[in-house]
C-alpha cells in the first residue's frame, strides 16, 4: 500500500472521526443527573457528526487510489517509535461507513430502559474505540483501540444485559483479552525484528510491512501471536464460545453493534495485520484456516439450527458467516477477498437488524424462547415482512446483499480452494433450514394467548429498519460502486502477497467471446494488471 | 598471633550460629524467644564481617559490625514496642495465637 | 424493439411495488386486476418482439440489453444483461400469456380472501423473477430469477400460514430447492473457472469451439441436472412438489405446474453446447433421470384421491418426459412439450381449483362424482385437459409426447419402453381422475351431512358461507374463473400446431414452425436422428401412442366406470413408494439426533473447556490458599525453603558442578 | 586500602547534591521535635507539612536531576551513595508517594483517632530509608536504608493501637523482616568475603580484576543467594511473599498504600543496585533466579487473588503479582546487565514503579475513603453500588482498577507495554507470555470488584446514603487518577526520563 505518503489533507478528517464520539462521551459523563435529556442530545450530535464525517469520507473517497488515503501522520511517543497514523483505504472504508452509521441509529432508535447516562456514554466511548482500530496504521494504536473497545461493550453487557450478563461479560473481556495477550507479544517482537531489517524502531505498519521481510519462521510465530488474538474476536471455531453468550444477554444495542461491526475487528485484523504483515506465513498456513473457516460455516449451522432461544441461534449464524469471511480472506484471490469485506459489511447490515427484531421482541413478549413464540405473522405482518426480508438476505438470496458477498467469496474460494468451497456452498442450504425452520416457529401457526396481542410494527422502530432494508436492497442489487473501491486495495493485498510467496493468482483461461461485455470486463481486468 | 586458629574455623562457627538462630526462629513459639533467635542471626553475620575482614586485613568489614550492632538495637527496640502493645492487650500469647489474617 | 426486452420484467416489478405500497388500499379485487393487467403488459411486450426478431433473419435473432455492472471484481464481469433470443421469447410468452390467464382466475379465486392483494403481491414477484429466469443472459442473472421464483414459490406455500402443514411444504420447498441451488451454485464456479464467464454465449461458444474440456462439460451438466431436479422436482428431489400443493390453487397451476418447474428443462436447454460437449454417459444419466422419475411419479398418481396430488404426480411424471427429452437430445420436444404441458396442466389445475371452489373446498375425489351436470363449462375445459395430457390426436399432448417418444427410440429401446408405459399409466390415472370427478354416482350427496373437518383445514377462508350442512350443491364458478378455462382449453386442444411433425402430408410450412423457430439456440433437430429405425418408421410410433393414450383409457374406463375390473391401487403407490416418509423420517430420527448431538457438543465440550479452566482455577486458589495458614512460623519456614532451594542453586548447582 | 587507615582524609560531602535527603531528614526531625513541643496542631497541618516536605524534597531532586544530565553520574560521600538519574527517579517516585500518602491519611488519622507527628515523621524517616537504599553504592549503606525503612514500615504497620490486625500484622512483618535482613546481611557479609568490599565500585573493580570466573567463586555465589532471599522478601516475591497478604490487609490502608508504593519502588531498585548494578558478572547464576520468581509470583499473585473476598487483600495478591511483571523487567535488565547498551530493562523497571506506585495508592486510597465509611470493613460487600453511592469515587477505582489490569489509555498499560518490550528485545518470550496471560487471569479480579461497584445493590436499598469523600483524600485520588489517565495517553516524557536511568554511577 504505497500510497501511506499521500500528506495529511487540510482537515484531519479521520482524527476527527475517532475524538468527536470521545469529546462526546466526555461531554455525556460531565452532564448534570438533574437534566436528563442533555446526554441523549449530545450523544445524538456527537454520532450524527460522525456519521456525516463518514458519509463525507465515503463520497470523497478516491476510486482509484489503491493506497490509504487522507493519511494522517504525528509522532506520538517519541522513545518507542510510535506515531499517530491513520488512513483508510479500500478495506477500511467501508467498515469505517458502517461504524460511523450504524451509531446513531442504535443511539436514537434503541432504548436503554435505565441509567441513559452512562449508557450513551459508553456507546460513544465503544464507537471511538472501534473508529480508532479500523482507522490504524500503527500497531500500537490498532492495539490500544482493539483492546480499549472490550470496556465499553463490558460494561454495555454487564450494565444492561440479560439476567445471565455478568457472567458473560466477564467470559466476553476475559476471552478477547487472553487473545489479545499474544498479540501484544507478537506485536512487540514484530517491531523489534522488524527493527533490524528497517534500521530503527518503528510500530509503523506499513514501513514494517513494506520493508521488513521475515524469516519463514519467525513470521510464523509472529503471524500466530497475531491471529489468535483476531480468531478469538472473529470468532473462529473453535473459540467461538464466548460469543453466543456475550450476543444473548447484550443488551440489544450491543448485540446490534457486536454483530455489526465489532466481530470484523477479526476478519479485519486477519487482512490487515495477518495477511499484510506477514504474507508467507499466513499463506503457509491457509490450510488450517480454510479448513476452520469450512467447519465453523458446517457447525454454526448446526449449532444454530438446535438453539432454543432466537438471539443465541442468530449468534450461532453468525459464527457460520463469519466462516464465509474467513474462507474468503485465506482464498487470495480477488473476488474471494473483496467478496470478504462486502460480506463484513453485509453480515453486519443484515444481523444486526435480525438483533432488532429480536430485541423487539423481547420488549414485547419478555422471552426469546422459540418455543413462547409463535403465530406472530397473523398479528403483525409487518413486523414479519420486515423480518422475512431481513432474513432471507441473511439466508443468502439474489437481489438482496448477502448474496452477493457470499457469492464472491465462493466464486473466488472455487479457483484456490475447490473442495473447501463445496463443503462450504452447502452451509447455504443450512442456512436456509435453521432460519426458515425459526421463522416457521415464531411467526407461522396460530398465535395462542400470549401472542395474540403481539403488537404490530411501530413507527418509531420502523424508522430505526428503514436505512437497514435500504443498504439490504441497495447492496443485493447495485453493489458496483462498493466493489469498484474495494477491489484496487485487494489487487494491492494480493500482489503484496505474491511478492512475498510462491502464490500467484490463479487467472481463469478467458475464452474470448463475441460479447462485449465480457471484452470490457477483460479490458478493465488488464488495466489492474498495469495498476498493480 | 591467631594462626593456630584457621579462619574458616570462625566462619563456620558463624554459619552454625547463623543456622541455630534461624532454626529458633521456626521451632519457637515466644515471640521473645524468637527475637533472639533473630539477633543471634544478626550476630552470626556480624562474626563472618569480623573474621573475613581480618583474614583480608580490610578495616570496612569491621567497621561495619558497629552499624549492625546499632541496627540491631533499634530493631529490639520496635520488637519489643509492637510485641508490648500486643501483650497488654492479651497476655501470655504466643507467634501461633496470632493467626487472625490468612487465606 | 428488442431493445426494450427489460420493459417484460418492468411490469410485473411495477405491479409488485404498487401493490407493496399501495395494494391494501386498492384491496379486493382492484389489485387483482392492476397485477394481471401487469402480467398481461409483459405479454405484449413479448409479443412484440417475438414478430421484431421473426422479422430478422435467424442468425440475428438475439439481441443482448444490458442494464448495469451488477457484479464485477477482477475478471469477475457480470452484468444484469437479458438476453432475447428465439427461446427465451418463447419463454416468456407462455410464461406471461398462461400466467396472466391465471392471475385473472385468481382474482375470482381469491375473492373474498383477507390477504387478497398480498396474495397478488406475492403473484407479480413470481412473475417477475420468472422472466428474469427466462430473460437471464448468464447463469447468475438467471440463478437470481431461480432463487427468486423459489422464494415466491415459498412464500404462496405458506400463504395460508396459520395452517401448520402448510408452513412445513413452504420450508420444505425452499430447502429442497436449496440443495438443488447448490449444484446450480457449484456449476456457476465452474463455469468462472473454465471460461472466465457465466454468460451462456461464452459458455455455449466455448463448449461449440471444443475449448470446454469434456471433463469440465459433463461437470457442470450433472451440477446443473442437480438444480434442474431440485427445480423441475425430478428424483431424488422431488419430494416437495407434492406437498406444495398445500398452497391456494392458481399457485400450483402457474408455478407448480405451468412455469416455474420447467426451469430446469428451460436450464438444460439453455446450456445444451455443454451437455453435447460432455461424456456420452452424460446425457444417458439425464435420460434416465427423466424416465424413471416419469415412470416412478405416474405409478404414484395412479392412487391418489386428492384431486390436486395425483395433478401434482402427473406434473412431476409430464416433466420427467420433458428431462428424457433433453438427455436423448430431443431439445425441442422438451420445450414444445413444455409448452403443451404448461397449458394442459394449468387447464386441469384451474379446473381442479374451480371444482374444490364449487364444492366447498372439497379435495377428497371420493366425496365428488357426477359433477358435469353442476358445472358444465368447467367439465368439458377438464375433459379437453385430459384427452391433451392422455395423448389423444389431435390434442396438444399426442404432439409433444410423440416427439419425446419418437427421439427415446431413436436414442434406445428401454426409454422409449419406459415412455410408452408411461404413456398408458398417464391416460390411465387422468382417466380414473376424469371418472371420479365428473362421472359416475355423485359421492357427495350421501356425504354431505357428514363433517369434513378434516379435509379444510382450518384458518383456510371460507370463500362463501359454508353450508355444507343442510342442501349442499356444487355450482359452476363465475365468469371470471371459467374465462380462463375456456382459453387455456382452446390451447390444449390446438397448441399442437406450434411444431406439427411431417405426417399425414401437413404442407411443408407448417410442419417443425418451433424446430426452425428455435434453430439458433438449438441446432440438433430431427434431421439428426434421420436414418434411425425409428425416424423410418414413424408411423408406427404413432399407432403405438395412440394405442397407448386409447389403451389407457380404456382401461379406465373400465376399472372405474363400467366397474368391470376391480381398481388396483396398492399402498405402495398410494404411499408414494414411502420414499417421502424414508427421508422425512431421517431428517426427524438420526438428522435430527446428529444436530443435537452437534448443539451439545459445542455446549459441553467446546464452552465446557473453557469453563473448565475458570474453574481449575478457582480449585487450584481455593487448595492454595488454604495454605496461607496464618502461622506466622509457616511462613517463616516457607521462606527457609525458599532459602534451601536458592542456596541449592546457586551452591550446589552452580557453583560445584 | 590500608593506605586509607594511616593517612585518614574525611570524605568531603557533596551537601547539596544531598538536599533532598537532608530535606526529608530535617521535615521529620521538625516533626518530632515541634510536634512534641507544642500542643496538637490544627487539623491538616501534619499533613499538609509533610506533603510539603516531601514536596520540596521531590523539586530538588528534580534539579539535580538536571545537574546530572549535564555533568554526568558521580557517587558522593567516599562513594557510599550514588549520584545519579536513576537515584534522582526514585527519590522523586518515592516523595510522591509520601505525598499522596500523607494526604491519604489525614482524616483517616483523626478518625482513628491517631493523628500526630509521629505517623508523620515515620512516612519521612522510612522515605529516607528508601531513598538511601535506591541510591546507595555500598552495600553496608544498603543494609542501613534497607532498616531505617523497614523499621519505620514495623512501627507504622503496627500504629493503629486499638485494632489487632494491625499489631499482628506489625508482629509478623517484623519478625519475618528481621529474620528475611537477617538473611540479606549475611548475605552481604558473605560477598564482601568474596570480593574484598562492600562498595559497589570496588566490588565490580575486584570483579573485574580477577582473571577467570571459570572456577566460581561459591563464597560469592552463597552469598548472592541470601542476597536475593532478602532482596525477594522486600518486594513480596513468590516464595518470599508470605507476609505481604497479612500484613496489607491488617495494616492500616494508608499505611499498606505506603508499603505497596514507596516500599515496593525502594527494594526494587535495591534489587537492581544489588544485581544488575553490583553483580553483573554473575548474571548468569541470578537470572534464572529472577526468571523463577517472576514466574511464581505471576502465578501466585494473579491465582490466589481469584479467591479473595476483602478487597486490601485482593489487593495484596495483585501486588504480589505486579512484582511478578516488574520481576520480569528486572530479568530483561540482567540480560544486557553490565553492558555499555544496558537495553529497555532498567528503564521499564523504574518506569513500572513509578506508575504503579501512583495506581497503587489511588486504589488503597478508595479503599480508605470506604472503610472509613464501613468503619475499618474493607470486604467486597462493603463496595456494593458504590457507584450509586459515590459515582465519581467508583469511577476512580474504576480507572484504577482498569490500569491494574493493564487497559489502554492508562498508565498501567504503559508500564505493563514496557516490561513486555525490554522481556521481548532480550527474546525472553516465554516469561513475556506468562506474564500476559496470568495479567487476564488478575483481571478477572479487578472486574470482580467493578461488578460490585457498579451493579451491587447498595446497603441503602434505593436510596442509599451518599458516601462522604474527605477533601484531602480526595485531592490524592483525583491527582492519582489524572496521572494515570494522563500518562495512560501522553506517556513520552516519563519514557524519555526513564531511559536515562541506565547510565548510573558506580
Amino acid at each position: 500500500m504505497l500510497a501511506a505518503d499521500t500528506g495529511p489533507i487540510g482537515f484531519p478528517i479521520l482524527t476527527a472521526l475517532v475524538l468527536v464520539p470521545i469529546v462526546g462521551a466526555l461531554l455525556v459523563a460531565l452532564t448534570p443527573k438533574s437534566r436528563p435529556e442533555i446526554p441523549k442530545a449530545i450523544a445524538l450530535m456527537a454520532s450524527v457528526g460522525t456519521a456525516a464525517m463518514s458519509i463525507w469520507l465515503l463520497a470523497s473517497f478516491d476510486t482509484g487510489d489503491a493506497g490509504f488515503q487522507f493519511v494522517s501522520k504525528h509522532t506520538w511517543i517519541e522513545a518507542w517509535g510510535i506515531s499517530w497514523h491513520l488512513g483508510v483505504d479500500g478495506i477500511s472504508l467501508f467498515l469505517v461507513a458502517l461504524t460511523g452509521i450504524l451509531f446513531p441509529i442504535v443511539i436514537a432508535g434503541i432504548d436503554p430502559h435505565h441509567d441513559e447516562k452512562p449508557y450513551l456514554a459508553w456507546m460513544l466511548m465503544l464507537q471511538a474505540g472501534v473508529m480508532g482500530s479500523f482507522l490504524s496504521l500503527d500497531l500500537f494504536v490498532f492495539f490500544i483501540f482493539f483492546e480499549i473497545v472490550l470496556v465499553p461493550m463490558y460494561f454495555l453487557i454487564g450494565g444492561w444485559g440479560y439476567e445471565n450478563r455478568v457472567y458473560a461479560a466477564t467470559k466476553f473481556f476475559l476471552y478477547t483479552m487472553l487473545g489479545s495477550a499474544f498479540m501484544l507479544v507478537g506485536l512487540v517482537a514484530t517491531v523489534w525484528i522488524a527493527s533490524d531489517d528497517l534500521g530503527k524502531v518503528t510500530f509503523d505498519l506499513v514501513e514494517i510491512a513494506e520493508g521488513a521481510d521475515f524469516a519463514a519462521s519467525t513470521g510464523r510465530w509472529l503471524f500466530f501471536a497475531f491471529a489468535i488474538a483476531f480468531a478469538v474476536k472473529v470468532p473462529i471455531f473453535p473459540l467461538h464460545t464466548w460469543l453466543p453468550d456475550a450476543h444473548t444477554q447484550a443488551p440489544t444495542a450491543g448485540s446490534v453493534v457486536l454483530a455489526g461491526v465489532m466481530l470484523k475487528l477479526g476478519t479485519y485484523g486477519l487482512l490487515r495485520f495477518g495477511l499484510y504483515l506477514f504474507p508467507e506465513a499466513s499463506y503457509w498456513s491457509r490450510s488450517l484456516w480454510l479448513t476452520l473457516a469450512v467447519i465453523g460455516i458446517i457447525y454454526g449451522a448446526i449449532a444454530a439450527t438446535m438453539q432454543k432461544d432466537l438471539k443465541r441461534l442468530i449468534a450461532y449464524s453468525s459464527v457460520a458467516h463469519l466462516g464465509f469471511i474467513v474462507l474468503g480472506t485465506f482464498a487470495f484471490t480477488t473476488q474471494s477477498m473483496s467478496g470478504s469485506v462486502i460480506q463484513m459489511v453485509n453480515h453486519g447490515v443484515s444481523t444486526g437488524a435480525l438483533f432488532l427484531f429480536v430485541g423487539w421482541i423481547y420488549e414485547r413478549r419478555k422471552t426469546r424462547q422459540i418455543s413462547e413464540l409463535n403465530g406472530i405473522q397473523k398479528v403483525a405482518p409487518i413486523f414479519a415482512a420486515g423480518f422475512m426480508v431481513v432474513m432471507l438476505s441473511s439466508i443468502g438470496v439474489p437481489g438482496l446483499n448477502g448474496f452477493v458477498g457470499e457469492f464472491l467469496i465462493l466464486t473466488g474460494s472455487f479457483l484456490t480452494a475447490r473442495w473447501w468451497t463445496v463443503v462450504a456452498a452447502a452451509g447455504v442450504i443450512l442456512a436456509a433450514l435453521y432460519l426458515l425452520w425459526a421463522y416457521q416457529r415464531v411467526f407461522h401457526g396460530e398465535p395462542d394467548d400470549d401472542n395474540k396481542n403481539f403488537p404490530e410494527l411501530r413507527w418509531k422502530e420502523g424508522l430505526t429498519l428503514l436505512p437497514f432494508l435500504g443498504l439490504i436492497v441497495f447492496m443485493g442489487v447495485y453493489p458496483k460502486p462498493v466493489l469498484d473501491r474495494i477491489e484496487p486495495s485487494i489487487d494491492v493485498l494480493i500482489t503484496h502477497v505474491e511478492e512475498h510467496t510462491d502464490y500467484v493468482e490463479p487467472e481463469p483461461t478467458i475464452v474470448v467471446g463475441d460479447h462485449s461485455d465480457d471484452e470490457s470486463g477483460d479490458d478493465e481486468h488488464g488495466d489492474d494488471e498495469e495498476g498493480e | 598471633m591467631i594462626a593456630a586458629i584457621e579462619p574458616s574455623w570462625y566462619l563456620l562457627l558463624a554459619a552454625l550460629l547463623f543456622g541455630i538462630g534461624a532454626f529458633g526462629l521456626l521451632v519457637r513459639r515466644n515471640p521473645l524467644v524468637m527475637f533472639m533467635c533473630i539477633e543471634l542471626m544478626l550476630n552470626a553475620a556480624n562474626l563472618t564481617f569480623v573474621a573475613l575482614a581480618t583474614q583480608l586485613g580490610d578495616i570496612n568489614g569491621q567497621t561495619a559490625v558497629f552499624f549492625v550492632m546499632v541496627v540491631a538495637a533499634a530493631e529490639v527496640v520496635v520488637g519489643l514496642g509492637i510485641l508490648v502493645s500486643i501483650l497488654r492487650r492479651r497476655p501470655g500469647a504466643t507467634a501461633d495465637d496470632l493467626a487472625e489474617l490468612k487465606g | 424493439m428488442a431493445d426494450l426486452v427489460w420493459l417484460i420484467p418492468a411490469f410485473p416489478l411495477a405491479g409488485f411495488l404498487t401493490i407493496l405500497f399501495v395494494g391494501r388500499r386498492l384491496g379486493d379485487p382492484k389489485a387483482g386486476y392492476l397485477a394481471t393487467a401487469a402480467v398481461f403488459a409483459s405479454f405484449l411486450v413479448g409479443a412484440s418482439i417475438y414478430i421484431d426478431l421473426l422479422g430478422r433473419p435467424e442468425e440475428e435473432r438475439e439481441t443482448v440489453v444490458t442494464l448495469f455492472s451488477w457484479v464485477p471484481v477482477g475478471t469477475l464481469q457480470i452484468d444484469l444483461a437479458f438476453l432475447a433470443d428465439p427461446l427465451s421469447i418463447l419463454m416468456v410468452l407462455f410464461v406471461t400469456f398462461i400466467g396472466g390467464l391465471i392471475h385473472l382466475f385468481a382474482v375470482g379465486y381469491m375473492h373474498g380472501d383477507p390477504k387478497f392483494s398480498k396474495f397478488f403481491l406475492y403473484l407479480n414477484l413470481f412473475v417477475f423473477s420468472m422472466t428474469l429466469l427466462v430473460l437471464g443472459e448468464n447463469l447468475l442473472v438467471t440463478f437470481l430469477g431461480w432463487e427468486g421464483v423459489g422464494t415466491c414459490s415459498y412464500l404462496l406455500i405458506a400463504f395460508w400460514h396459520t395452517r401448520e402443514s402448510a408452513a412445513t411444504a413452504g420450508k420444505k420447498a425452499f430447502v429442497t430447492n436449496r440443495v438443488g441451488d447448490w449444484g446450480v451454485m457449484l456449476a456457476m464456479f465452474l463455469s468462472f473457472q473454465a471460461v472466465g464467464s457465466m454468460s451462456y454465449s461464452v459458455l455455449n461458444e466455448s463448449a461449440e469451439t471444443g475449448m470446454l474440456a469434456a471433463s469440465t462439460a459433463s461437470a457442470i451438466t450433472i451440477l446443473l441436472l442437480v438444480g434442474a431436479a431440485g427445480k423441475s422436482a425430478q428424483l431424488p428431489l422431488y419430494i416437495w412438489l407434492p406437498d406444495a400443493m398445500e398452497g391456494p390453487t392458481p399457485v400450483s397451476a402457474l408455478i407448480h405446474a405451468a412455469t416455474m418447474v420447467t426451469g430446469g428443462v428451460f436450464l438444460l436447454t439453455r446450456i445444451n453446447p455443454v451437455i453435447a460437449a460432455s461424456y456420452d454417459w452424460v446425457p444417458t444419466t439425464i435420460a434416465w433421470v427423466g424416465a424413471i422419475t416419469a415412470l416412478f411419479a405416474a405409478t404414484i398418481a395412479l392412487a391418489q384421491n386428492d384431486i390436486k396430488k395425483v395433478l401434482a404426480y402427473s406434473t412431476v411424471s409430464q416433466i420427467g418426459y420433458m428431462v428424457l427429452a433433453i438427455g436423448t437430445g430431443a431439445y425441442v420436444a422438451a420445450i414444445f412439450h413444455m409448452v403443451t404441458h404448461a397449458a394442459f396442466k394449468a387447464l386441469l389445475f384451474l379446473g381442479a381449483g374451480s371444482v374444490i371452489h364449487g364444492m366447498h373446498e372439497e379435495q377428497d375425489m371420493r366425496k365428488m362424482g357426477a359433477l358435469r351436470a353442476f358445472m358444465p363449462i368447467t367439465a368439458a375445459t377438464f375433459i379437453v385437459g385430459w384427452l391433451a395430457i392422455a395423448g389423444v390426436p389431435p390434442f396438444s399432448g399426442f404432439f409433444s409426447k410423440d416427439e419425446i417418444l419418437l427421439f427415446a427410440l431413436a436414442d434406445s429401446v428401454p426409454l422409449y419402453v419406459v415412455g410408452i408405459i408411461t404413456a398408458v399409466l398417464t391416460a390411465f390415472y387422468m382417466t380414473r381422475q376424469v371418472i371420479m370427478v365428473f362421472f359416475g354416482k355423485a359421492q357427495w350427496t350421501s356425504l354431505a351431512n357428514e363433517e369434513e373437518a378434516p379435509e379444510v383445514a382450518e384458518g383456510e377462508p371460507p370463500v362463501e358461507t359454508h353450508d355444507a350442512h343442510g342442501e349442499f350443491k356444487p355450482h359452476e364458478s363465475p365468469p371470471i374463473m371459467w374465462i380462463p378455462l375456456v382459453v387455456l382449453a382452446g390451447l390444449a386442444a390446438i397448441g399442437g400446431i406450434i411444431n406439427l411433425p411431417s405426417l399425414f402430408g401437413i404442407p411443408e410450412g407448417g410442419t417443425y414452425r418451433l424446430e426452425e423457430w428455435l434453430h439458433p439456440v438449438v441446432e440438433f433437430g430431427e434431421a439428426e436422428i434421420s436414418g434411425t429405425w425409428a425416424y423410418d418408421n414413424k408411423y408406427l410410433l404413432v399407432a403405438f401412442a395412440v394405442a397407448a393414450a386409447l389403451g389407457g383409457i380404456a382401461l379406465g374406463w373400465a376399472v372405474y366406470l363400467k366397474k368391470r375390473l376391480k381398481p388396483w391401487e396398492p399402498t405402495l403407490f398410494a404411499k408414494g413408494w414411502y420414499y417421502d416418509q424414508a427421508i422425512t423420517w431421517f431428517m426427524g430420527n438420526p438428522g435430527r439426533k446428529g444436530f443435537d448431538d452437534v448443539a451439545d457438543f459445542d455446549q459441553h465440550v467446546v464452552d465446557g473447556a473453557v469453563n473448565g479452566v475458570a474453574l481449575a482455577v478457582k480449585e487450584t486458589a481455593t487448595q492454595a490458599s488454604e495454605r496461607q495458614s496464618g502461622y506466622v512460623r509457616r511462613y517463616a519456614g516457607v521462606i527457609g525453603i525458599g532459602v534451601v532451594l536458592l542456596l541449592g542453586w546457586f551452591v550446589v548447582i552452580r557453583g560445584i558442578l | 586500602m590500608l593506605a586509607q587507615i594511616d593517612t585518614f582524609v574525611g570524605p568531603e560531602v557533596g551537601w547539596f547534591a544531598l538536599s533532598p535527603l537532608l530535606t526529608l531528614l530535617g521535615g521529620a526531625l521538625g516533626l518530632m521535635l515541634v510536634g512534641a513541643l507544642t500542643p496538637q496542631w490544627p487539623k491538616g497541618l501534619y499533613a499538609f507539612a509533610t506533603a510539603t516536605t516531601a514536596g520540596a524534597a521531590a523539586a530538588l531532586a528534580m534539579v539535580q536531576w538536571d545537574d546530572i544530565t549535564d555533568n554526568g553520574p558521580t557517587t558522593l560521600v567516599a562513594g557510599a551513595l550514588a549520584f545519579d538519574t536513576f537515584a534522582m527517579f526514585m527519590t522523586i517516585t518515592i516523595c510522591v508517594a509520601v505525598i499522596l500518602v500523607s494526604l491519604l491519611s489525614d482524616e483517616y488519622l483523626r478518625d482513628t483517632p491517631n493523628d500526630g507527628p509521629e505517623i508523620y515523621a515515620l512516612y519521612l524517616v522510612a522515605a529516607i530509608g528508601g531513598i538511601v537504599m535506591s541510591s546507595a553504592n555500598d552495600l553496608i549503606v544498603l543494609f542501613l536504608g534497607l532498616e531505617t525503612l523497614s523499621l519505620a514500615l514495623y512501627v507504622l504497620a503496627a500504629s493503629n493501637r486499638r485494632s489487632s490486625e494491625s499489631a499482628e500484622s506489625g508482629l509478623k512483618y517484623f519478625v519475618l523482616g528481621g529474620f528475611a535482613s537477617a538473611f540479606f546481611l549475611y548475605g552481604i557479609a558473605l560477598v564482601y568475603g568474596a570480593t574484598g568490599s562492600t562498595n559497589i565500585t570496588e566490588m565490580v573493580a575486584a570483579l573485574q580484576s580477577s582473571a577467570d570466573l571459570s572456577t566460581p567463586d561459591t563464597l560469592a555465589l552463597a552469598g548472592i543467594a541470601m542476597l536475593i532471599v532478602g532482596l525477594g522478601f522486600k518486594v513480596a516475591a513468590v516464595p518470599f511473599h508470605v507476609w505481604a497478604p497479612d500484613v496489607y490487609q491488617g495494616a492500616p490502608t494508608p499505611i499498606t498504600a505506603f508499603m505497596a508504593s514507596a516500599g515496593k519502588a525502594a527494594a526494587f531498585a535495591a534489587m537492581l543496585r544489588v544485581l544488575v548494578i553490583a553483580l553483573p558478572f554473575y548474571r548468569d547464576d541470578w537470572r534464572p533466579i529472577i526468571w523463577v520468581l517472576a514466574l511464581l509470583s505471576l502465578l501466585v499473585g494473579s491465582v490466589l487473588a481469584v479467591v479473595q473476598t476483602n478487597v486490601k487483600r485482593m489487593l495484596a495478591y495483585s501486588s504480589i503479582s505486579h512484582a511478578g511483571f516488574i520481576l520480569v523487567g528486572v530479568e530483561a535488565a540482567a540480560h544486557r546487565a553490565g553492558e555499555i547498551d544496558a537495553g529497555p530493562g532498567m528503564p521499564s523497571v523504574v518506569l513500572y514503579l513509578i506508575l504503579y506506585s501512583v495506581l497503587v495508592i489511588g486504589s488503597f486510597g478508595v479503599v480508605t475513603v470506604v472503610s472509613r465509611d464501613s468503619d475499618g470493613d474493607t470486604n467486597l460487600d462493603a463496595f456494593k453500588g458504590l457507584a450509586r453511592r459515590r459515582p465519581a469515587l467508583a469511577l476512580a477505582f474504576t480507572v484504577f482498577l482498569l490500569a491494574q489490569a493493564g487497559v489502554p489509555f492508562t498508565s498501567g498499560f504503559i508500564a505493563k507495554f514496557g516490561v513486555i518490550q525490554a522481556a521481548v528485545e532480550v527474546d525472553s518470550y516465554a516469561i513475556a507470555i506468562i506474564a500476559m496471560v496470568t495479567a487476564v487471569v488478575a483481571a478477572f479480579l479487578y472486574l470482580r470488584i467493578m461488578v460490585t461497584m457498579w451493579l451491587g445493590e447498595p446497603a441503602g436499598g434505593d436510596s442509599p446514603d451518599p458516601l462522604a469523600v474527605p477533601f484531602s483524600a480526595g485531592v490524592a485520588i483525583g491527582a492519582a487518577v489524572a496521572f494515570t489517565l494522563v500518562v495512560g495517553v501522553l506517556p513520552g516524557w516519563l519514557i524519555e526520563a526513564a531511559d536515562t536511568v541506565t547510565s548510573y554511577a558506580r
